[in-house]
């Protein structure tokens, strides 16, 4: 007789609700006749809500099970919240943008639902292999997202390129989780850690190898330069509320398995690693938000402010610190607010077909639509990091940590490329504001799930910006039991 | 006359790998790739992997390649005129990545020599062969792992029916 | 005696009945090339471009013979490949499921129930209609 | 004796090979066949890793018949999204995409 | 390992695969004559008494022919086709064991090529492979009959082998081993056959080898009246005997997969265990020729449904109950 191992499925509850509402979806969507799309989204939220509530509950429970392969801790908990938060925001960009553009079909939420399982794996993951099903289970509904629109060349496009580089980083991953499996004989984070005792990354040509490749991978997953080349593209062609999606919560995710890679399992490497990272940082900065200013079309701008963003967030990870960690989840969450909020505006100002989509076509919009145009303007103040905006916050304190763990110049660069992209973002205010108005047959209509998003987003923007403290306690909780 | 088997196999696996890369009918490509797999397969079971092998075959050589065959056919995929200039920039990219890993290869070959041919190779335990033990350490030890990559199948069934079916009822 | 041999066959020492199949696989392969080569010895060729030309009831071949055929057959390798990924699971539970008892059954329950909602939803869609 | 760095070399090549392919093919689905060939050399050195490093427990080959089930959800849906392409708009050289573009 | 040793091997596989070869031969004959039977004709009873060196004059026949190979077509692809259709089949045969072990020379002989520990596995991932055989021939022909017909046929067969891998996987639990020789060890007496404890695993098998070996009710890839030939239009001479024979051979070696998982393998009362081993056999091979006589052939979209919509759920209900029933 095996032993049966100890399984405790209160580790997987949030993953448990999100796969059921997805599994009910999709039944609903084949056996349903008639009108569905409110039926699905509303279990689609449904399973969101449930997800988030059980996630919750279980603040401060550390639970671990499967065999350690997963835990459950705070910090888990927190990427577990935000994604829902992404995911429920997403939903309420889509509903809009989806009957608009003629392409509703019930997998979408599927899809989103079971993205977001994925990530909630890799954010909880202990383990590499589980980590690798968790990415895989995150990214192939992404790709099939982005191909989603399937009547679009540009989104046919950017489902196959996402998906090559998709599929080539995973090969890189996988090739270097061999290859720390085979230095250490275990891929358990944990394990991985008393096995790091006493060796030097150096040391251990293996090793090196293996880590190098897995960084290498996880690169490509979360964009940094030069591992960015299929971002633009890709969300340029993905449909717009599936590229805020992915702007935020794979990305969210990718840090959570990548903060809990280095500071955990990798912990003792991590001193030998911090000048790769510190590079990572300084070229996504850089080239993130030089390549932005030059960007003419307002989705291919917010995809290399994304970029750019990454590299912020970068920093935090350079640290190797528990004040870093914090700085990154608070920033995560006000990207999540911020961001959330432009692509609703550029949602609401698009049409159908994808128009409308250049910065130029901005102008003088302050006076036809002036919520629209000020909501805008809050979103991009944000991005920028003006205060008293959630950015602002987000990156205080990330250069405050910088600081605190020794890592000036990095800070330094970081504040140059805030300023620098002070002017991009900026520009698009400047057109909505100071030029005159651009012959345009645009009609607006206020949708109200949009605007919820909108409000949403506009409201933590601003909570965040100018009530940062109970943030700032959520966060520091989060991060408790990690270090 | 392992080490015999085992060069046979690896040579005819790289020289498969070359033809998959630089043949120009995609048939013929795909039909290395099988070969290819075929021969992974063969070293898996040189190193008493034989589930490994079988899986290998039967998964990856007899299922994931017919299905790679299929849409060869079903694109009618003309042969590829290699050794353009537009691909440039990627080919030399492709050298140096090259290059690089064949740097790690020359440092593995000198671990070899310094290491001693001999000291990793411990005496094979009875069960490596053993199914069992793949099938306990599957059910229990990762069953997470197990579970969920039902779910990852689940999405491609689902995804890739999504994207290549027809709008219409029966437009395939 | 045996010493002549024995470097010879240590393969058959060391893999054992591993070995036998590829003497087997050879054999069948040998088999195949020798009558092939036994029969291009003693038939005629005699080939002229009509004889080369395709099958066609007699026709003419019309147009290029590589048409486009459905999609659907696409769809059949995938469902293929991933039922056969479900398969090749099932087959250490299998070997084990006597010493894992209801536990394994449970598990097994849950990882095909989640592949059979992609059954459905193929079903459903009339992926497997072949229509 | 074939020992560990023999297996490690092979993969290494086959990586090297796989990931050449990668960026001199010029069809979606060369390009797919190429990663197939990087998957596999990672699965060879988790064999080899099972065998010589940890042969009690086998946790590289129950790694591999992971990466053999995610290569084969990849594949499918990969190949979809070329099919999808191929449909729509005729598209199966991926230079036909600007791959580069910034 | 010595000369004797060499000896016994080299002469069982000899056996083995003269054995082959010749019930390849003859099945031929033995099917033109049943067939002829059931349809009221006599069949071919000219060459030797009763016919019986028909084959050998097909086979000349066959040699003598001229091997065209069609314009355009791929020649390397063209020429190993048959081989890749002939040789899996060949394969599976090496881990069936076809008798009692017996004693010669004072050594202990197992009757079979190669006793593996993972032998369905094995059986599985060269049937895996029989599908190239049809795919490669069809695309290598350049002609659309082929192409078309093995399509057909590949698309069948993929289809099929998913349910023939669950059917097995219900045998699986019951027998907890992979290994042809502890299998047939384990059904030592007639109420032990794994046929009664798997009935419905039997069934779902014996209409997943059907469709595997592409015979009638399933042999539309190779379907006269819609497709001349299938996916061996174009081949000729050689070419063409060798996927003959693969077919054939195919049907010897699934039946006696059936009769080694299901029917006690050589086991049997009285009589020496070869002889039990070939009746079984012929039992299923005459099962084979018999339901072409009399059953008619699955149109292609029922035959898809079928394989998807009934037996695979049907393989899946299998393992269920087998599970639930080791439970209790």
């Amino acid at each position: 007789m095996i032993e049966i191992p100890f399984i405790n499925l209160a580790v997987i509850y949030p993953e448990i609700a999100i796969f059921t509402a997805s599994v009910i979806v999709l039944l609903v969507d084949l056996f349903m006749k008639g009108e569905k799309q409110g039926t699905l989204s509303t279990i689609t939220m449904l399973g969101f809500a449930a997800a988030a509530i059980i996630a919750s509950r279980q603040w401060f429970h550390f639970e671990t099970g499967f065999s350690d392969a997963l835990i459950a801790d705070n910090f888990a908990l927190v990427f577990k919240l935000l994604f829902c938060a992404a995911g429920v925001l997403t939903l309420f960009l889509s509903v809009h943008y989806l009957n608009r553009e003629k392409i509703f079909r019930g997998e979408y939420f599927f899809l989103i639902l079971s993205s977001t399982v994925g990530m909630m794996i890799l954010a909880s993951a202990n383990e590499l292999i589980t980590a690798f099903l968790g990415l895989e289970v995150m990214s192939v509904p992404l790709y099939l997202l982005a191909g989603y629109d399937k009547k679009k060349l540009l989104s046919n496009e950017a489902a196959l390129k996402y998906f090559l580089m998709g599929a080539f980083a995973s090969g890189i991953l996988i090739y270097g989780i061999a290859f720390v499996y085979g230095n250490l004989g275990t891929t358990n984070f944990d394990e991985i850690y008393r096995a790091l005792q006493g060796k030097t990354l150096y040391g251990e040509p293996l090793l090196l190898l293996g880590l190098g490749l897995i960084l290498i991978g996880f690169s490509f997953k979360t964009a940094f330069v030069p591992f960015h080349s299929w971002v633009p593209d890709v969300y340029v062609g993905t449909p717009t509320p599936a590229t805020a999606f992915f702007s935020i919560a794979p990305k969210a995710a990718g840090f959570a398995i990548l903060f809990r890679l280095l500071f955990k399992a990798f912990a003792p490497m991590m001193p030998d690693i911090t000048g790769i990272l510190w590079v990572l940082a300084v070229l996504t900065m850089f080239a993130g938000n030089l390549i932005a200013i030059a960007q003419r079309n307002i989705k291919r701008m917010l995809a290399y402010s994304s970029i750019a963003h990454a590299g912020y967030i970068l920093i935090a990870l350079t640290t190797g610190t528990a004040d870093g960690a914090k700085a990154a989840i608070l920033y995560l969450l006000a990207y999540t607010a911020m961001n959330v909020g432009a692509f609703g505006i550029v949602i609401l100002l698009g049409r159908e077909g994808e128009k409308d989509l250049s910065i130029a076509g901005y102008s003088g919009l302050s006076r036809r639509h002036p919520i629209a145009a000020a909501a805008m303007a809050l979103f991009m103040f944000s991005l920028a990091g003006i205060p008293p905006t959630a950015g602002f916050i987000g990156k205080f304190y990330i250069f405050r940590g910088a600081v605190s763990a020794g890592f000036i110049w990095l800070a330094i660069l970081g504040v140059v490329n805030s300023l620098i992209s002070v002017y991009y973002y900026l520009r698009v205010i400047v057109i909505m504001y100071m030029k005159p108005e651009a012959e345009s047959d645009r009609v607006i209509t206020y949708p109200l799930s949009l605007m919820v998003a909108i409000i949403l987003a506009a409201w933590g923007t601003v909570q965040i910006g100018i009530f940062p403290n109970s943030w700032l306690n959520l966060v520091r909780d989060s991060v408790s039991g990690f270090f | 006359m392992y080490m015999a088997i085992f060069i046979l196999f690896a040579i005819m696996s790289i020289a498969g790998a070359i033809m998959v890369i630089t043949l120009k009918s995609p048939v013929s490509s795909a039909i290395a790739l099988i070969f290819v797999l075929c021969c992974i397969a063969g070293l898996f079971a040189l190193m008493g992997a034989l589930f490994m092998a079988a899986l290998q075959v039967i998964v990856y050589a007899g299922a994931i390649m017919v299905l790679f065959l299929f849409i060869i056919m079903l694109l009618n995929l003309k042969d590829e005129i290699l050794g353009e200039d537009e691909k440039k920039v990627t080919r030399v990219f492709g050298s140096i990545l090259g290059i690089a890993f064949l740097l790690e290869i020359g440092f593995f070959v000198r671990r070899a020599l310094t290491v001693g041919s001999e000291s990793l190779m411990y005496p094979v335990p009875e069960q490596f062969a053993s199914i069992e033990v793949i099938s306990t350490g599957l059910f229990t030890k990762f069953l997470f792992a197990f579970e969920i990559t039902s779910v990852l199948l689940l999405v491609a069934i689902i995804g890739a029916i999504m994207l290549s079916k027809g709008e219409g009822k029966t437009e395939y | 005696m045996p010493d002549r041999f024995a470097g010879r066959l240590t393969a058959l020492e060391m893999f054992g009945n591993y070995a036998y199949t590829g003497i087997w696989l050879l054999i069948g392969v040998g088999f195949v090339l020798v009558t092939f080569w036994f029969a291009s010895l003693i038939r005629p060729q005699r080939p002229n471009p009509t004889k080369l030309e395709n099958y066609e009831c007699g026709e003419m071949p019309l147009s290029a013979s590589y048409l486009q055929f459905n999609v659907k057959y696409y769809i059949f390798a995938l469902i293929f490949v991933i039922f056969d990924v479900e398969v090749v699971f099932l087959f250490p539970w299998a070997v084990v499921y006597n010493s894992l008892g209801l536990f394994a059954l449970i598990e097994m329950l849950v990882f095909l129930l989640i592949l059979i909602f992609g059954l459905a939803y193929a079903w459903k869609k009339g992926a497997l209609q072949w229509v | 004796m074939a020992t560990l760095e023999h297996y490690l070399i092979l993969s290494a090549i086959l990586f090297c090979i796989g990931v050449f392919g990668l960026l001199s093919r010029r069809n979606a689905v060369g390009i797919l066949m190429s990663i197939e060939l990087m998957f596999n050399s990672a699965n060879i050195n988790f064999v080899a890793f099972s065998k010589f490093i940890n042969p009690d427990i086998l946790t590289g080959q129950i790694f591999s018949v992971f990466v053999i089930a995610i290569a084969a959800a990849e594949a499918a849906v990969g190949l979809a999204i070329v099919v999808l392409l191929y449909r729509n708009f005729d598209i199966v050289n991926i230079d036909k995409i600007n791959f580069m573009k910034w | 390992m010595d000369l004797i040793d060499i000896g016994i091997t080299v002469g069982k596989v000899v056996i083995i695969f003269g054995a082959l070869m010749g019930m390849v031969a003859y099945m031929t004959l033995f099917e033109r004559r049943v067939i002829a039977f059931i349809q009221g004709r006599i069949g071919p009873n000219r060459v030797g008494f009763q016919g019986l060196l028909q084959p050998i004059a097909d086979a000349v026949k066959l040699l003598f022919k001229e091997d065209v190979t069609p314009a355009g077509a791929n020649k390397f692809l063209f020429a190993i086709a048959p081989m890749l259709s002939f040789i899996p089949t060949l394969l599976t045969i090496a881990v069936i064991p076809v008798a009692e072990s017996s004693t010669i020379f004072g050594r202990e002989v197992d009757w079979i090529i190669s006793d593996i520990n993972i032998g369905i596995l094995f059986v599985l991932a060269v049937t895996a492979m029989e599908v190239y055989g049809i795919i490669i021939g069809g695309w290598a022909s350049n002609s659309k009959y082929p192409l078309l017909g093995a399509l057909r046929a590949s698309a069948q067969m993929i289809s099929y082998e998913v349910s023939l891998g669950l059917a097995l996987v219900g045998l699986l639990m019951v027998t907890g081993t992979f290994s042809m020789t502890e299998i047939v060890a384990q059904q030592s007496s007639f109420l032990q056959w794994n046929i009664f404890k798997q009935p419905l695993g039997f069934l779902l098998f014996i209409i997943g080898a059907f469709a595997e070996v592409n015979r009638i009710p399933f042999d539309l890839p190779e379907a006269e009246a819609e497709l001349v030939g299938g996916y061996n239009t174009e081949f000729s001479s050689m070419k063409f005997a060798m996927y003959f024979m693969g077919e054939y051979a195919a049907m010897i070696s699934i039946s006696a997969i059936m009769v080694t998982l299901y029917f006690g393998g050589w086991q049997g009362p009285i009589l020496p265990s070869p002889i039990w081993f070939l009746l079984k056999v012929g039992a299923f091979l005459f099962t084979f020729v018999w339901v072409r006589g009399t059953l008619p052939r699955f149109r292609y979209d029922q035959l898809m449904r079928f394989g998807w919509l009934v037996l695979l759920p049907l393989a899946l209900f299998n393992i269920f109950i087998t599970g639930v029933i080791m439970v209790l």
